[in-house]
């Protein structure tokens, strides 16, 4: 029986960690060089290479947003036209909703790092369908161009909600881009397809459902959302597109069609995609406080059952979008209070990460400081989410600056809080270097203060009653703008720290060895960068939980609740 | 459960081989079915035919699930996926047609029997341009006028 | 104190008895939140410090939740949520279900305005005056996509759906003027789609009325404006054929979709017509109109020009009557119509 | 347990054994569930056009109900016994493959291609004679008869349920003809090599299976 894996992942650094990351082990080179051709990496099956390859597509489509995003404040600076025309305003918005949406927050963390790190997780060579996984990044990208193509062509300009009947008598071109999005989705099932499966039939020997990590956890409600929800805005997207060639008219109120019904088919996938995008951030946060604060979650089984629990109800609650559209007022209060029932999932999460801090070890470096502006900005951001279900606050703010900072709070405060902690905390198990920590929590506080000064401005918007998607305002509210804007800069700014010394760390980073922040997560058992089957020898035996830094002299271990 | 023994377990249930009778006896009560949904359908039954022929379909799919498609061989998890994108299925469809039934009347579909059309008759285009024969009360007693029974004008 | 939060919140002026309920709510929501945040917050920042790590493998005790303190994160959050929606709930009640003895006002968003219509009374482009501490209710539509009537010092919103009738209702508090805002994105200029409420005292709006009424008789300005909103449409439509009659209209125009001199009534509103010149034109008011006065200008390919002006024979209302009886023809069942496309000017 | 020997020569009968998969079991049960999870979002595809269906519905139900008379039954039923008798071919194809009758799967498969090109060719005829009668989604609708609010309506959804499903019936022949061809060139399906053929039977008793609900719902109101 090969030693049990937990104590070489133990603190004591075994003596090949001494070599540099890249010519560890001649025999098992790393997947970063195993095979350096071209074809070697287009074509690839490995799980590792296929991330690396999602990593650099998310990044640039982050780019693009995010100037889009820029461009819209320095728009909001005067309540007057500005830098742009209105329908380049229009557009601007809409395709700063869509790229960001499609082909940043919805692919990022699952694509990124559930592709890189879920096989190592489970012990596993590699996912389940592996072709599928490659055909899964090339739908993406075919999806992305044919959607900006339509965007260069003319784009669109009916908000990343395309509401009928306006998408469908827009002169905009909403087809290819809308068909465009519809190819991404097939992208998206393919990946939760793939996750799942790979959960349920890839664990290692050892690894029970309640031993596996919460990343995994979180990953697995967020696949089962991918999957199930999809394929209805999927149809969605054919029927607009459709009815911008023959003009059926289905939810077109002139041929007795209803543009509500049209909301709630477009919720009923829109909800639960918001949850898409948070759940893996829960997983990655968890998988952060645990190793950071070199202590066992608190409450493990909580935060597993809460990301199945999100999952699952999140399906019920789409109706809560639409409270002042003409919906009945009956299935506003059906719909408000099961998003009071999902809202407390969400806090049993926060209370247990604090919880987990509790009596641990706390070692202050960049993903732990991402971790408290996201702990932060999750609690705030979700308990204005639930102001906003209350049903009649949603009366004075929906679809006022209000909604936006709400789901900025989450999107930003949360989502991409979480994908810059992933990239540093997984950065020496991709990469094998480690980035310079101080630049880190630089960036970081530039990133915090920079988040806060943009949408803290935006909420009181919302209050003062500025609507969403104006072009042009009244002039009271241009102090606030002008507020908002300066916070912007401040975020990119950040953003530009980051992207420095990343690369930086990238070329000339100093070898971090295999364990850098000596986690007992089971990712960290392999080497990093891990060769390209992932584990050397027999396949390793997972006896232990993960993240038990309990000292084995000392009392033995009751077991996991 | 770990992993291995539900795929082993599944392996032997696909493993014992039954004659293919069971398919053709299937394929017969399938057949009988159609049979009966289609004669129970073209009488419209006023009430209950609507109910009917989806007790009739499920009762149909079913079969087609748990038999040819195997489901009663295969274990946990696949079950698991068919039952609740069957819930969320019934999920999406409850709320929309509750929301109708529950909205301010005359939020719902102009012409519907759901909304009565007079308070309609302002909006300019939206003329209801045939006889309402079923429709809610139309207020204004004038005919609307247009379509086909605008009385055509003999030649001046 | 309220005013101070005011002051903090941004929070415009309260004039309407929904906007105190939900600034009550207000109120209780961002102050509990704003507790539990900061004492998360501060809990959080408490516990790096009393356990940051002193030793690089720092070994720490296996810390399991017990059952009460999973209830106790489990019940707190759900006891305010719950509380809070229920008091939400009941004003969202309270704001969807008119008093009985409202004032009715028919609003109608159109790309890029808003119209405002009295049973009785006058009607008002981008000005809807109402009268004070009385319950006034409106009934929204649109006339071509979804727009939302958002009034921020009534804290009232209710989206226009085209074609049909939602209803909003408040009782305004304060006399004075309050911006209306659309909230749903409606095309190129939703941001310029704005308007006011003017809120008069009983007193006033009996008199506003009055002279409206002495107003109505002698030409209206707007008349021309919008003929959809003044009489019910049918009557003008009959109008409308009784003077394309008595003018003589139907000697070259048929009504059934024969071919004859002219081009036929039947399904000509709203189609795309192929002129002589080779451009296509929608055939809509203006174009009608426009035919009338100078039938010479545009004519439809295969048709020669032997139409008489009628200049100065028709008066505005007259031909808005034979407009609206043209478009009332159409085939059955084809509906054109409410939510036709957007008259853009090409952006390019 | 980890027997990750690459069975590179595949014995006849058995497939290969993909390196990261534990066992054969749990690879053909990781296929399972694959195409389980690929049927859900089918489901869930066809669910969106039902919900409307049934909203519409409600709204108009004298509307749908007459424009349905005009629906063929006759045709409808023929399509729907083509379509069970096809699923059973499949299913038999399942049963001879675990027997290792390579040449009874093509033929069984052969059958159900036909069946589901029969299937086709009756649809068509639907559409050309709804083509003629003027009975066509939104502002095409012309039919003289129906003149009641909604019944647009009813024809939209029934094209756009009726061509998303033929739709999926092509993509269902072009599996099955790939099986086929598989089974008559390399015959190697035996009792432990038959997960293709399942999941394609499976995919096509799906297709099935949205014609036996949409079947009543757009025929027999």
């Amino acid at each position: 029986m090969n030693p049990s894996s937990s104590t070489t992942a133990d603190g004591v650094l075994p003596a090949h960690d001494a070599h540099d990351a890249h010519g560890a082990d001649h025999a098992h080179p790393s997947y970063l060089v195993d095979g350096t051709t071209i074809k070697s990496w287009l074509l690839t099956v490995d799980h590792k290479r296929i991330a690396l390859m999602y990593l650099v597509w998310i990044l640039l489509f982050f780019l693009v947003g995010g100037i889009f995003a820029m461009a819209i404040r320095l728009e909001m600076l005067t309540p007057g036209p500005t830098i742009m025309d209105a329908m380049t305003y229009n557009r601007t918005f809409t395709l700063h909703g869509m790229i960001m949406i499609f082909l940043f927050m919805i692919p990022a963390i699952p694509a990124v790092f559930g592709n890189f790190v879920l096989p190592l997780m489970l012990g596993a060579k590699d996912v389940a369908f592996p072709r599928l996984n490659l055909a899964s990044l090339y739908i993406y990208l075919a999806g992305a161009f044919l959607a900006l193509w339509g965007m260069l062509n003319g784009g669109l300009d009916t908000g990343w909600t395309f509401y009928t009947p306006y998408s469908t008598h827009t002169t905009t071109t909403v087809a290819p881009v809308l068909f465009g999005a519809f190819i991404i989705g097939f992208s998206s099932i393919a990946t939760g397809l793939n996750f799942i499966v790979t959960i349920h039939t890839m664990r290692a020997p050892g690894i029970t459902w309640f031993k596996l990590p919460l990343f995994v956890w979180a990953l697995y409600a967020t696949s089962c959302i991918q999957v199930l929800a999809t394929p209805v805005i999927g149809l969605l997207m054919v029927i607009v597109t459709g009815e911008q060639l023959f003009h059926f008219g289905l939810f077109d109120p002139a041929r007795g069609g209803d543009p509500v019904l049209f909301q709630h088919l477009f919720w009923f996938y829109s909800h639960p995609a918001v949850y898409i995008m948070v759940l893996p951030s829960f997983g990655v946060m968890s998988e952060v406080v645990a190793t950071y604060s070199r202590k066992n979650l608190f409450g493990y089984r909580a935060i597993a059952y809460s990301s199945l629990g999100i999952a699952f109800v999140g399906f019920f609650v789409w109706g809560h979008h639409m409270f002042v559209s003409g919906q009945s007022t009956f299935d506003a209060g059906v719909f408000g209070v099961i998003t009071m029932l999902v809202g407390v999932f969400t806090a049993i999460k926060v209370f247990n990460w604090v919880g987990t801090v509790y009596k641990g070890a706390v070692d202050f470096k960049t993903p732990f400081a991402y971790f408290c502006g996201f702990l932060f900005f999750t609690v705030f951001g979700g308990m204005t989410g639930i102001a906003v279900a209350t049903t009649s606050l949603d009366v004075h703010w929906h679809d006022t600056y209000f909604v936006v900072a709400h789901f900025h709070f989450i999107m930003v405060g949360a989502t991409v809080m979480a994908f810059l902690a992933s990239i540093h905390y997984w950065f020496p198990k991709m990469f094998g270097r480690v980035y310079h920590e101080g630049w880190g929590l630089v960036a970081a506080v530039f990133i915090v203060l920079g988040f806060n000064a943009t949408f803290i401005p935006q909420f009181l918007l919302g209050n003062y009653g500025m609507p969403r998607r104006y072009f042009e305002y009244p002039e009271r509210y241009q102090a606030l703008n002008v507020a908002s804007t300066a916070g912007a800069s401040l975020l990119a700014f950040g953003f530009v720290i980051i992207s420095v010394y990343l690369t930086y760390a990238l070329v000339y980073g100093r070898p971090s060895g295999k364990n850098p922040w000596r986690s007992k997560g089971y990712e960290w058992i392999s080497d990093s960068p891990p060769p390209t089957h992932n584990f050397v020898g027999p396949q390793p035996t997972f006896s232990e939980e993960p993240h038990l830094y309990v000292d084995p002299k000392k009392a033995e271990v009751p077991n996991a609740v | 459960m770990s992993v291995a023994n539900e795929s082993s377990q599944e392996a032997h249930n696909m493993q014992e081989h039954h004659s293919s009778v069971r398919y053709w006896v299937v394929w017969g009560v399938l057949l009988a079915l159609t049979g009966l949904t289609v004669w129970t359908g073209s009488i419209h039954i006023p009430q209950f035919g609507l109910a009917l022929a989806l007790l009739i379909a499920s009762a149909k799919g079913g079969l087609v699930l748990l038999f040819f498609m195997h489901l009663v061989d295969h274990k946990g998890a696949n079950r698991l996926v068919m039952a609740v994108s069957v819930l969320f299925v019934l999920m999406m469809l409850i709320m929309p047609m509750a929301d109708l039934a529950t909205r301010y009347r005359p939020a719902n579909p102009a012409g519907s029997h759901l909304s009565d059309l007079p308070d309609l008759e302002f909006i300019e285009g939206k003329k209801s341009t045939h006889n309402r024969a079923g429709g809610g009360a139309h207020g204004s007693g004038q005919a609307a006028p247009g379509g086909q029974q605008a009385p055509s004008p003999s030649h001046p | 104190m309220s005013n101070l939060a005011d002051k903090i919140l941004f929070l415009p002026e309260r004039a309407s008895t929904f906007a105190e309920r939900v600034d009550n709510l207000h109120y209780f929501v961002v102050g509990v939140t704003m507790v539990s945040s900061i004492a998360v917050g501060l809990a959080a920042v408490f516990m790096f410090f009393r356990y940051r790590r002193r030793t690089p493998n720092q070994a720490t005790e296996y810390v399991v939740p017990n059952l009460p303190t999973e209830f106790l994160f489990v019940s707190v959050p759900l006891v305010f949520f719950l509380l809070w929606f229920a008091i939400g709930f009941r004003d969202f009640i309270f704001f969807t279900t008119p008093p009985k003895d409202t004032y009715d006002v028919y609003v109608m968003g159109k790309q890029w305005m808003w119209k405002f219509a009295y049973p009785e009374g006058p009607n008002g482009v981008n000005v809807l005056h109402v009268p004070a501490n009385r319950p006034v209710r409106l009934l929204i539509t649109s006339r071509d996509v979804l727009h939302s009537f958002y009034v921020p010092a009534f804290r009232i919103k209710m989206d226009a759906l085209p074609g049909r009738y939602t209803q909003a209702w408040f009782e305004a508090t304060k006399p004075g003027t309050y911006q209306v805002l659309c909230t749903e994105y409606c095309g190129l200029s939703h941001s310029k789609m704005l308007a006011e409420v003017v809120v008069l005292s009983p007193e006033d709006f009996e008199e506003w009325l009055k002279d409206q009424q002495r107003g109505r008789l002698a030409g209206r300005q707007d008349a021309l404006a919008d003929t959809s909103l003044v009489p019910p449409v049918a009557r003008m439509a009959e109008q409308g054929q009784k003077l394309a009659g008595t003018q003589g209209c139907f000697k070259c125009h048929t009504m059934d979709g024969a071919q004859h001199i002219g081009p036929t009534f039947l399904g000509m509103y709203d189609r795309m017509e192929k002129l002589e010149t080779g451009q296509t034109v929608r055939v809509d008011e203006a174009y009608i109109t426009q035919s009338m006065m100078d039938p010479g200008a545009h004519i439809v390919s295969g048709y020669k020009n032997v139409m008489p002006t009628f200049q100065g024979k028709l008066q505005g209302p007259e031909t808005a009557a034979i407009v609206e009886f043209i478009k009332s023809l159409r085939t059955a069942n084809v509906r054109e119509g409410a939510s036709q496309g957007p008259a853009y000017e090409p952006i390019q | 347990m980890q027997s990750s020997a690459h069975t590179a020569g595949a014995t006849p009968g058995v497939p290969r054994l993909a390196a990261h998969f534990a066992s054969l079991e749990v690879q053909n049960h990781a296929a399972r569930l694959g195409m389980w999870l690929f049927l859900s979002t089918e489901i869930l595809l066809f669910a969106g056009l039902f919900v409307c269906y049934g909203v519409y519905r409600y709204a108009y139900p004298e509307a749908f109900a007459e424009a349905s008379r005009h629906l063929d039954l006759s045709l409808g039923t023929v399509n729907t016994v083509v379509l069970i008798t096809s699923s059973l071919t499949a299913a038999l194809a399942v049963h001879y493959a675990k027997e290792g009758k390579n040449s009874l799967v093509a033929i069984m498969f052969g059958l159900t291609i036909a069946m589901a090109g029969a299937f086709l060719v009756i649809k068509g005829f639907e559409y050309s004679h709804k083509f003629e009668e003027g009975a066509l989604p939104g502002p095409y609708y012309t039919m003289e008869a129906v003149q009641l609010p909604g019944v647009p309506l009813y024809f939209t959804i029934y094209f756009l349920a009726t061509g998303l499903h033929a739709f999926h019936v092509i993509i269902g022949m072009s599996v099955l003809v790939w099986l086929m061809f598989k089974a008559m060139r390399e015959k190697n399906f035996g009792p432990n090599n038959y997960t293709a053929v399942e999941l394609g039977s499976m995919y096509w008793h799906l297709v099935d299976l949205v014609w036996i609900f949409l079947f009543p719902l757009l025929y027999l109101i």
